[in-house]
Formats: structure tokens, C-alpha cells, sequence
């Protein structure tokens, strides 16, 4: 066993698709010469060559737009939009293409492509390097949408990706990419869609995915000095939405918090909600609470822990859903 | 800090002053040999007949459109040469990727019209199996096709495979971001990809003039790298020619190559729209003289290669297959709304489960 | 008092608006020779001259990238992008900075844009023309979201929104254009973000906006037939959005049902239901339940009526309401 | 169908072979009569002196950096000749959008540079006011602050107003879609634009032949039937000269000009970047004897404009307003955060209004 981090991982995971599928091939910009600004594509270009490892010119709709077209050749794109914020200028490519070419075309086109999105805040960026944009693509049906908060869950669901027949946006928690975990790789892939309960609870639900998995699991910690008993889920995959497990821990607990460091209004916090209200009713002894980032545009970095959700924000939720 | 001394002279991708041009408006042929041609009779013959085709496939479905069979039609009248020319000169494994307005290079495809239309009747989102004639599904939002064809012809390169992308588009699309980012992209994998701008002189209402202040839509050539050729787009002989050229430069490996092809759109945008808002008689009447299927039909007459027996024929079948993919749409049934969520992921999620189910129910409901 | 339609109303409502304030400008593909692909431009041009109402090269981010240059400048543009499904170029201008140059700049820059979208189906059009991505836009903060359903409403709220000194989206429900409506024009220009109540009742509340009020309303009269007596909400606003009013109905019926034609996954109905959820737990007697369009790419035309929310769909949804 | 007549000859658009170049890499000045300039001796001194000072404060900036005082910053090492002479041709009424990496230009439109190392400290998103010194915000998004300099250039024309609009990008950004937007608009509406590209080789670790096959950025001009000039861009005479004409060019109604300045980037990308994985040592070295400061401080002395004296005074100069920057953000406090809710919308929501007692509580719990 070796400490990996979760960049690691995911440029294991790349490097394992790569050598298990001559059709794999990742292109962006500055994945290639540089191995990417977090080096996440470290070295592959040495490795598999620029065939397989290129960089692009300089715009997002190109990259996506042509990764449609190589998927229609043949291949497996697998791509790297920069940043969350820069995921914009491929919106209609993402939107009306990637996400609806296998339905419009009946099923004779498929797109395995993947659209790697290093996304969130906490590491004292510049404007538009710290967005949450899930739910701005959660919302169109046809993608899949993942996130992982792990090094084992970063390679096996990258993997698990790359393998899928589907287009899978795969949000990577930017500020957990030096999170070390004890793990040997390669690990078994998981299948897209399944939640995983990553702490046993009884006296509330914490529901989140990607970089707050972290915080909710130290939300529990400082919360079990408090005689708080709190169960922690990680979605993992936002579409397939695990919604069998959740509604399981709620029925179990009945109440659930929401945290995600999007922006609460129209954010995942609310489908979740929502499905959970319709879906467990009757065993919801408060409402489902949402602990997000605030409605605003994300801030200055010297304010950003202001805006993210950190352990007291959702300790007051917890407080807030005992009373109840 | 020079320009690189072993780049051509950059001048050299820039269109020629005048319009590549071998049938004029007469049906005169002018051989050029810059752009040779390699037809042979019966090959001319078929040009005529596909453009014949396409044009009373064309006038069925504006007839099928008034009569509420389709919900909507782009029609092609004035560009058949355009359109049939290019599509003439591709390989097999070319791919072709389509705006709405491409039912000629689909009839050269060999793409069944009815399928096509089945699209514009709101049967289904996409009718055709885009790899069987190796082309894809229409696209509607301009210029997005330009980057599926760009990336298609990356595959194609990496791949060392010799199939060519291309992809039509029109005048209005090269105003899109899109359209820029593909000729780029084309142009720095030097990938065989072909770009064919149909330049029709509108984008629904509005004209050339308020989409570019380009010399020529062939002049955005240069600032890729790729060079522009400009050609008349109602003779279909220099269509056909260009557009070998072109393929050939692309498939050698020389990167991709930019075609203007100068023609007009004689009908509306499409059966929605009303052209007497925006364009005068006259403009139409100065293009109805630079028909392409008359040229091309007084040229194959001067040769003898046609003549009003063989019109008649080819006129008759083109009704007949007019006829059928009438007969194939009109009154067909709708598709079957349970596939609606097919396709959607490989495996259907727990909510289009759960709305397939709701859906069932509502039929059911209704039957009862 | 005149049968006025709504595409009539919006005309009438972008012609006071020009002659009011000549910093006020309209551009976009096809609105000023053609006035409009559904006419709502309809002789501006020939009203205010071609330097007031202009046609633009066919480029989304364009359109809206230059309207915020213009706004810089000191104008105040109402840009159209032609169809909802158009939008999508124009993702990162409307995201990255239409929505956040105020706050960005610390209120120095005020960008006063309307952005006006025709969207939503039930027309008979070909892809990408009937699309519904209201919640795209709604989960960024900075952008008001506005969306009338009647013809003295689109007047009121575009005029409104015109004056505002924020950024408006301002979405058109295109299957109600020729909805007719006996009003006298001008009316008082409604502020943004209340709510009104379009029908009062008390077995539960309808909730829509756009092109869907109508449907809500059928469907209580429908109802009444079966002796439900449904209250029908006409959200108007989704941002900012009138929760008071929400709560107060909620409060008075206790069971909610939310209709739009977006799919329903991560759409408005999910951030209504989250909301009631939180600020009506006590008065909920069922599940707030959603009735939207499948988690489908829209369908072709011969098959939307499936796709979309009728009175059927919504009638069952009140079923399964009542029933808990 | 031809090239319409009244069109001037379109290969005037196209820039020379060579760059324009007026003041060599030795400081040797060449008169050109196309590209005059009209800078008396107060002038010249005046341009050595905020090359200077530009260069001291980015120093400042990166050790600030190193210091933990900003989060990142983006160096304009090198391209000092290309910032500077462009801004110092520029009216008090014209107004400019920059990139990230234009302190050089800011200095010249009088922003504080502390207001703007505040961004990258993130202090705030904004911290200086854009209509006072008529210098926007700074750009993250790639290319996209050019569609606002061609959207208030429309504004300008449309006004009546002599102000020009001018947007700075880098060779990377004329990739993107928005880039070809706002060439395109711009130059369908006349508009007083200049879009000065600072070609610094690379974009991060990406070099220009990955960016674009065009023989130069400035060929891209004609496929908007703009004019593109191309400068040496190490040569502060140079960039003066030719954005002055371009301004007189865009202010007189003729319309946008594209400028390639042809430049280098001596530092990293950003002080996050490691640019020893891309590119070589002998790369740097060659730039390094293209110095745009030496060489106008060699054309000073040999004018006589400057002595070791001078030049001793200009370097105190840049030290001390160096020191102040230092001084003003030197462990400044963060703003506040209670502002983070203001100027969402000109009124705040009732969510926002929320959010404010929650992070107020939240406070007041931290500080109990
Ligand atoms: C992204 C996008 N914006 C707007 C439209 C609406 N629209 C449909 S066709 C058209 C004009 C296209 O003009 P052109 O590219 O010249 O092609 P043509 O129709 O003349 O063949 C427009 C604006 C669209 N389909 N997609
Ligand atoms: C839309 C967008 N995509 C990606 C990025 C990330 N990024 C920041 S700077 C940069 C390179 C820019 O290169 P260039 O335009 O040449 O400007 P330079 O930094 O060299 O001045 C990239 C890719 C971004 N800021 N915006
Ligand atoms: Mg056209
Ligand atoms: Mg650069």
C-alpha cells in the first residue's frame, strides 16, 4: 500500500485507460508538454505519445466540439476543460450535442467521450477558477455526471467513465487533489450511480459529493463531541442519481442536510431535496436543509471562506434540523 | 521574427479575383486548367439527373409542408449545383456533416430523402443511420457541425485513415464562433477536412453585407493557413472541380481547404418565412438567369448528350421518386413515444424509469 | 379596451420603452428588415431608424458580449436571442459576465441588458427550438429571471425590466404570443419579483410561470368539475423569487404542485419544492410535487404533446397530492 | 459576382513581410514614412520612464508573490515596448479592455497599480473605478473583454463620439470563438476598435504554432477586411507608431484594426506556472538581447536624452512608487465581507437578504 493522492489517482486512471484501449486519447490545453496546470495528465504524452496526448489551441467549444467528431471516428476522447469557469464557452457543444446525439440519432451514434472539469473553490484563485457549475449541467438529460472526493473513488469511477457508452462531465475536487489516501491501484471500477455511505449515523444525514464529502466527514467528527450521531453520504455520481440510498438513509435517520459549495438557489441541493421530500415523506422529521455557497458571484479569494460551507455552517444546519 | 521563409508565399492562399467559373450562365464551357474536370458522359449525364432530382424532391416538400405534412422545410432551389457538384467529388469514406439545408449532397449520399424528411415532419429528431452512407444527422444550430467534422478528420488523420471530413454550412455560419474554431483546428492538425460555404447571400433576413466586410468569405482562408477558393456555386461542373481539388489537397495531407461557392437561395429561409419583408423581385430575377440546372442542361444538349427525350425521362423519374417519398410520409404515423426514452444513457436512469412508467399510465388512462 | 396579443403586447411594450429613452436599443439576428422571426420587432426600425433597431452578424455571444460593451458605453440594449436552444453560445457572456460585472466592480459598472427569449415548445419546431432553460440561467446570481403569461403582464414586466438597472433575462413564452387578451396599453409597469395569484381555491396550489399558467388554469377549471378547488400562482419572477406569496398559499391549501415544462430533474420545481420545504414544513400535508417535461432531450414535434405537462398530468399530480 | 470594384484592393490589408520596426534590437532608430511618429523629447523620456517603472513593479509583484502576498500574478516581463507604446498613442476619451497582463497599460491610463494588485491578491474582484481612468476590469475569460470593446465601439459610433475602444488579447485568445466575434462585429459596424494582440509566443505552456498555422495573427485581418498591421513589438517607437495610425484609422469611421505586436513573455505564465517544462533556456537568451528597455535607453543616450544619471534617477523613481505598492498591500486587511452581498443586484433578494443575517450570525458566533 502507497499514499496516493487523488491527482495521482486520477492520472493513473489515464494512464491504466490509455494502455487498455489504443482508442483512448486526451487532448486540452496544456495537458500534453506541460501535463496539465495541476499535472493531472503528467507524463502521458511521454508515454503513449503526442498521438494520444496533445495539446489544443486555445478554446473550449473546439475542444468539445472535436472530441464529438473523434468519438464519431472512432474514438475515446477523453478531454480536460481547464477550469470550471472556462467549462462556459462549450456549453452549446455540451448542451445540445454531447448530451443529445445518441437520442436524436436513435442510438447509431454513440459519444464516450469525457469531459474532465477540475471544479470548486478553496484554493485561493482568481475569478472563475473556483465555480461549481454541476447543476448548470445536471439539469440536461443525456449526461452523466460525476464527482468524485477520493483517491480510490477518483481512479475506479475515471475508469468507470472512460469505459461508459454514455458522455460523462467528471468534476475533479481541485482542492482535494493532494488528499492522500492508503490505497493500491488499480482498484476495481465502481459502476456509475451508486451513493456510498462513508460514515454510519443515527441522528442526522449529511448528503454531499466532491470536495465537501471532506468537511461533512469533519462536520461528524466535531459533531460526535456534541453527542451528535451524524451519517454522511457520498453521492458520487449527481446523473445517475443514487436516489435508492438516500432515501434509505433518510428513512433511517429523518433528517438530511444538503452541502455543496455551489450556490444554494437552483443548485443539486435542491433536486435533492425535492426527490427526498416526494420520495420519503412520511419519514422527514425536518426539512431536508441545504448548506451551500451564498447567491453571489463566487467571491475574492481572501474572502472565500466566508462563502464556502465549512464545518460551523453545517453544524448550525444540523441544530437547525433537530429543532424540528 | 520573419515571416517563416519555408511558408509559401502566404499570398498564395487567397482566392483568385474572379469567381472559379468553367459553365457560364450560357451552359458555355471553359476549360481552366487550374481545375481540371474528369467526367465522363455518363457521369455528366448523372449530375443532371441528381440535380433534376433534387430539385422536384425539393418543390414535393414545400408542397408537403403547405399541406401539413411537415412542420417546416429549408429548401435548396438555387443550389443544387452547389451542393450536387462538391457531393459529386467525394470518396466513399468521406463523411459528410450537414447543416438542414443539405438535401442534395444527402441524394448523392444516397441517403433516402423520405428519411430526411421524416425529420423537417417531426417524426423523429434524426431518421438515418449517419454510418451507413457516412452521413451524419442534420444539424440545426449553425456551425456547430464545423467542429464534428474537424474532429472527425483529426481521427481520420491520427488514425492514418484516408477518408476526408466535410463539412456545408452557410454564409450566416461563418459569423459563429464555431465556424472559426474549427477552421482553426482543421488547420493545426492539418486535418483532411473541407469546409463548403454555401454562400447564399442570406442568413434568414440578412444579407452578406451585414455578416462579413471580408473581400470574400474565401478570404477568411488566409488567416488559418488554409487556403480560400471561391467558385461559382451555380455550375456544377466548377463546383465538382473545386471541390476535387480540394479533396485531393486534404487527403495528401496538406490540411484543410476553405470553399466559398457563390449562390443564391431563390425560395424562402424555409416555409416559415416571408422573403418580400427583406429582398427585392429583381435580385431574384438576376439569379433565376444563373440557373444551374439550365446551364448545365444546355451544355449536355450542345454535346448531345441530352437531349428533350432524356429530359422527359429524367424529369419523369424524378416525379416518380418525388411521388414516393410523398407516398412514404404522408399521413405516416407518429413515432412511438416510448422510445422517447431510449437512448437517452445506454441504461435508462430511476426517473425515466419511473416517467416511462407515468407515461404508460397516461396512454392507458387515455384508452380507457 | 382592444384584443391585444402578447406578441403584440411585447411590441407595444419595446416601442414605449424607445420612445421614453433613446439610450434604449434593440439588436439581433433578423429583428429590424424582418422585425423579428415571430414579429415582436415588427416595424421598430422603421419607427426608430436603423441606428436604434439593427441586425447583427448570426453569433450568440456576440450578440450578448457586445450589448454588455454597449452597456459599458452608456446604452441600454434589449439584444434577442432568437430561440431558447440559441441561447447557448452565448452561456459564458451571460454567465461570466453579464451576471457578475456589477458585483465585480464593486457597483461601478451597471450593466442595464434585457435579454429577450422566445422558449418553450408546443409549437410544432424542429430541435433545439422548444427548449426550456430557464433553471440554466437562474442558478447564476446577478441575472433576473422574468417570465409573463399573459399579454398585459409581458407588457408590464418588459417595461420593468427595460428600467431596471440589473441584468434580465427575459423569456417569452412563444406558444402564448398569440394569446389574446382585452387590455388597454399602456398598463402600470409591475415591479419584478411578486407573484400574483391567478385563481384563488383551496384544495391545492398550482405553481407555474409562462407558457404554463395557462395550462394550470384549464386544469382548474377541469378540476372544478371533479370538485377540487384549485388556487393557480403565476410566479411571473423566478429571480428574484416572491416566497412570501408562495408560503402564504402553501400555508392555505397545504399541498403544492409545480408545473413547467422543463425537464423536471434539477429545474424550478426542484428550487420551489426546496424552498416550501424549508419555510412551509409545518403546512405541508403532502409532498410539493413536480409535473414538468420527461428528463428527455425535447422531442420532435409529432411527439412533444407526450413531452409536455397537460391538464391530465397535472390533474393526477393533484390526485397523488390528495392522496397523502 | 466578382470582388466588388469600389473594394480597395484587398492585399492592402494584409501587413508587410517584415515587421514594422523602427528602433532596432542595437537601439538603432530607422525613420519610415508610412509609420511617422511625432514624439518630442519630454515624450521619449516619458516612455522610458513608465517602461521602467512598469518593469520595477511587476519585480515587486512577483516577490510580493514569492512573499505570500498575492495569490498569483501574471507577469509583463518583456513585453513592456508592446504595452506601453501602444497605451501612450491612446486619447484621454478612448477607452480600454484589458486582459490580465496588462499592468503596463494600466500604468500609462493612471490606475493605481496597487488598485489592481489588490485583484490578484484578492482583496476584491475590482478594485479600481473603470469609467475613471477608462480602463475595465481585468479579464480571466479568454478573449471575451474584446466583444466588449467591439460592443462600446458600436456605442461610440452610434453616439457620435470620438473615442475609440481598444481591446488587448494574447496569441492564445485569438483562438477563441469570441475573438472572431468581436473581429467580425466590429467591423460589420464600422466600429472604432483596435484589437491589439500581444503575440508573447505562448499561451501558458502552448507555442504559437499550436495556436495557428496563419502565416502571422496579423493575416487574419483581411477575413474581417480589417487592416493588419504587424510590429515589432520589442520596439516602443514601433508599437507607438502603428497604433497611433490604427486609432487615427478607427476614429476617422474606416472601421477596426488588428495590430500583432510581436513579443516575448520573459517570465512564467504565472507565478503558478513552471515554464522550464516547455521551453529552452536559448529560447530566452535570444529575447533576452531583444530587450525593449535596453534598446530604447541606447537610443536615449544616443540622443542624449539620457545619462547614467537620468537613468539613475527613473530607477530610484520605480524603486520608491515600487516600495509604496509594497506598502499599500503589505499585509492589508481583507475587505468586508458583509459587502460580498451588496451589488448582487441593485436591491438584494430576500435570499441574499437571509445569507447576510446568516454569515452576521456566523460572525458574531466566531467572535463569542
Ligand atoms: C446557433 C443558432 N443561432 C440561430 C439560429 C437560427 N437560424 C436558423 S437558420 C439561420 C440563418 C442561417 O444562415 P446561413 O448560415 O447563411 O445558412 P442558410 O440558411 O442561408 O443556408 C438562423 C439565424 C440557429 N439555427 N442556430
Ligand atoms: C476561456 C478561458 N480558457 C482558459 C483559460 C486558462 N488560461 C489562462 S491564461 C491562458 C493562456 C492565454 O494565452 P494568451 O492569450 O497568449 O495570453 P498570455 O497569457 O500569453 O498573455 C489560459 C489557457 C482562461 N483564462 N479562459
Ligand atoms: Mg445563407
Ligand atoms: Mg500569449
Amino acid at each position: 500500500m502507497g499514499a496516493v493522492t487523488l491527482a495521482g489517482a486520477l492520472n493513473r486512471a489515464l494512464h491504466d485507460a490509455m494502455d487498455a484501449d489504443d482508442r483512448v486519447v486526451i487532448f486540452g490545453e496544456d495537458v500534453a508538454e506541460l501535463g496539465g496546470v495541476f499535472r493531472v495528465t503528467d507524463r502521458l504524452k511521454e508515454r503513449f505519445g503526442e498521438d494520444r496526448c496533445f495539446d489544443t489551441p486555445l478554446a473550449e467549444s473546439g475542444i468539445v466540439g472535436t472530441a464529438i467528431g473523434m468519438a464519431m471516428y472512432g474514438y475515446r476522447p477523453v478531454v480536460e476543460l481547464q477550469f470550471d469557469g472556462f467549462t462556459y464557452p462549450a456549453f452549446e457543444q455540451i448542451t445540445s450535442h454531447l448530451a443529445k446525439m445518441p437520442n436524436r440519432s436513435r442510438g447509431t451514434v454513440q459519444l464516450p467521450v469525457v469531459v474532465r472539469i477540475p471544479f470548486g473553490g478553496g484554493i485561493g484563485a482568481v475569478e472563475h477558477h473556483s465555480e461549481s457549475p454541476e447543476a448548470l449541467y445536471a439539469h440536461t438529460a443525456g449526461l452523466k455526471i460525476v464527482a468524485p472526493s477520493t483517491p480510490s473513488d477518483a481512479y475506479a469511477l475515471l475508469r468507470a467513465s472512460i469505459s461508459s457508452p454514455d458522455p460523462v462531465l467528471f468534476f475533479e475536487p481541485k482542492r482535494r487533489y493532494w488528499t492522500k489516501e492508503d490505497v493500491e491501484l488499480p482498484v476495481t471500477t465502481e459502476p456509475l450511480g451508486e451513493a456510498v455511505v462513508r460514515r454510519e449515523g443515527t441522528t442526522a444525514t449529511l448528503i454531499s459529493y466532491g470536495p465537501t464529502v471532506a468537511t461533512c466527514l469533519e462536520a461528524a467528527d466535531a459533531a460526535a463531541e456534541e453527542g451528535w450521531d451524524l451519517q454522511v453520504i457520498d453521492v458520487r455520481c449527481l446523473v445517475p442519481l443514487d436516489i435508492a440510498t438516500l432515501v434509505d438513509a433518510v428513512e433511517g435517520t429523518g433528517r438530511a442536510i444538503v452541502v455543496h459549495e455551489a450556490s444554494v438557489f437552483g443548485g443539486m441541493g435542491a433536486e435533492i431535496a425535492a426527490e427526498l421530500l416526494e420520495r420519503a415523506f412520511y419519514s422527514l422529521e425536518a426539512p431536508v436543509l441545504r448548506v451551500g455557497g451564498f447567491d453571489i458571484p463566487y467571491p475574492a479569494s481572501q474572502l472565500e471562506h466566508y462563502h464556502l460551507p465549512d464545518i460551523d455552517r453545517i453544524l448550525d444546519a444540523v441544530e437547525r434540523s433537530l429543532a424540528f | 521574427m520573419a515571416i517563416d521563409p519555408t511558408f509559401p508565399d502566404p499570398r498564395s492562399l487567397l482566392p483568385a479575383d474572379r469567381p472559379i467559373q468553367l459553365l457560364d450562365a450560357d451552359g458555355t464551357f471553359t476549360e481552366d486548367p487550374d481545375w481540371p474536370i474528369d467526367l465522363d458522359d455518363a457521369q455528366l449525364a448523372e449530375l443532371y439527373r441528381l440535380m433534376v432530382m433534387a430539385r422536384q424532391i425539393d418543390a414535393q416538400a414545400i408542397t408537403l409542408q403547405r399541406q401539413g405534412q411537415l412542420g417546416v422545410y429549408a429548401s435548396l432551389r438555387g443550389q443544387e449545383a452547389a451542393q450536387i457538384g462538391t457531393a459529386f467529388a467525394l470518396a466513399a469514406q468521406d463523411f459528410v456533416f450537414p447543416s438542414y439545408r443539405e438535401m442534395g449532397v444527402a441524394l448523392v449520399r444516397g441517403v433516402d430523402p423520405a428519411d430526411l424528411l421524416h425529420v423537417f415532419r417531426g417524426t423523429w429528431l434524426g431518421a438515418h443511420d449517419p454510418a451507413k452512407h457516412r452521413f451524419a444527422l442534420i444539424t440545426i444550430s449553425i456551425a456547430t457541425q464545423a467542429l464534428h467534422a474537424a474532429g472527425f478528420a483529426m481521427g481520420a488523420k491520427l488514425d492514418g485513415s484516408d477518408s476526408c471530413a466535410v463539412a456545408y454550412m452557410g454564409d450566416g455560419a461563418t459569423s459563429e464562433g464555431d465556424a472559426h474554431e474549427a477552421f482553426n483546428f482543421a488547420s493545426v492538425f492539418g486535418a483532411p477536412c473541407v469546409f463548403v460555404v454555401q454562400n447564399n447571400q442570406y442568413a434568414i433576413s440578412v444579407p452578406l453585407t451585414r455578416q462579413t466586410k471580408a473581400p470574400t468569405i474565401a478570404h477568411k482562408g488566409i488567416g488559418y493557413g488554409m487556403p480560400g477558393y471561391r467558385c461559382d456555386g451555380n455550375d456544377v461542373l466548377g463546383t465538382y472541380a473545386v471541390m476535387r481539388q480540394a479533396l485531393r489537397h486534404a487527403r495528401e495531407g496538406n490540411g484543410p481547404v476553405l470553399i466559398e461557392a457563390v449562390t443564391y437561395r431563390m425560395e424562402a429561409h424555409t416555409t416559415a418565412d416571408d422573403p418580400t419583408r427583406y429582398r427585392e423581385d429583381t435580385e431574384l430575377e438576376q439569379w433565376r438567369a444563373r440557373d444551374p440546372i439550365t446551364r448545365l442542361e444546355k451544355f449536355l444538349r450542345d454535346r448531345e448528350l441530352v437531349d428533350d427525350e432524356v429530359v422527359e425521362t429524367v424529369a419523369q423519374a424524378a416525379k416518380a421518386e418525388a411521388q414516393s417519398v410523398r407516398a412514404a410520409l404522408y399521413d405516416a404515423p407518429h413515432g412511438d413515444p416510448m422510445e422517447l426514452f431510449s437512448h437517452v444513457y445506454a441504461e435508462p436512469t430511476q426517473q425515466l424509469r419511473d416517467q416511462h412508467e407515468l407515461l404508460q399510465a397516461e396512454l392507458q388512462g387515455q384508452d380507457a
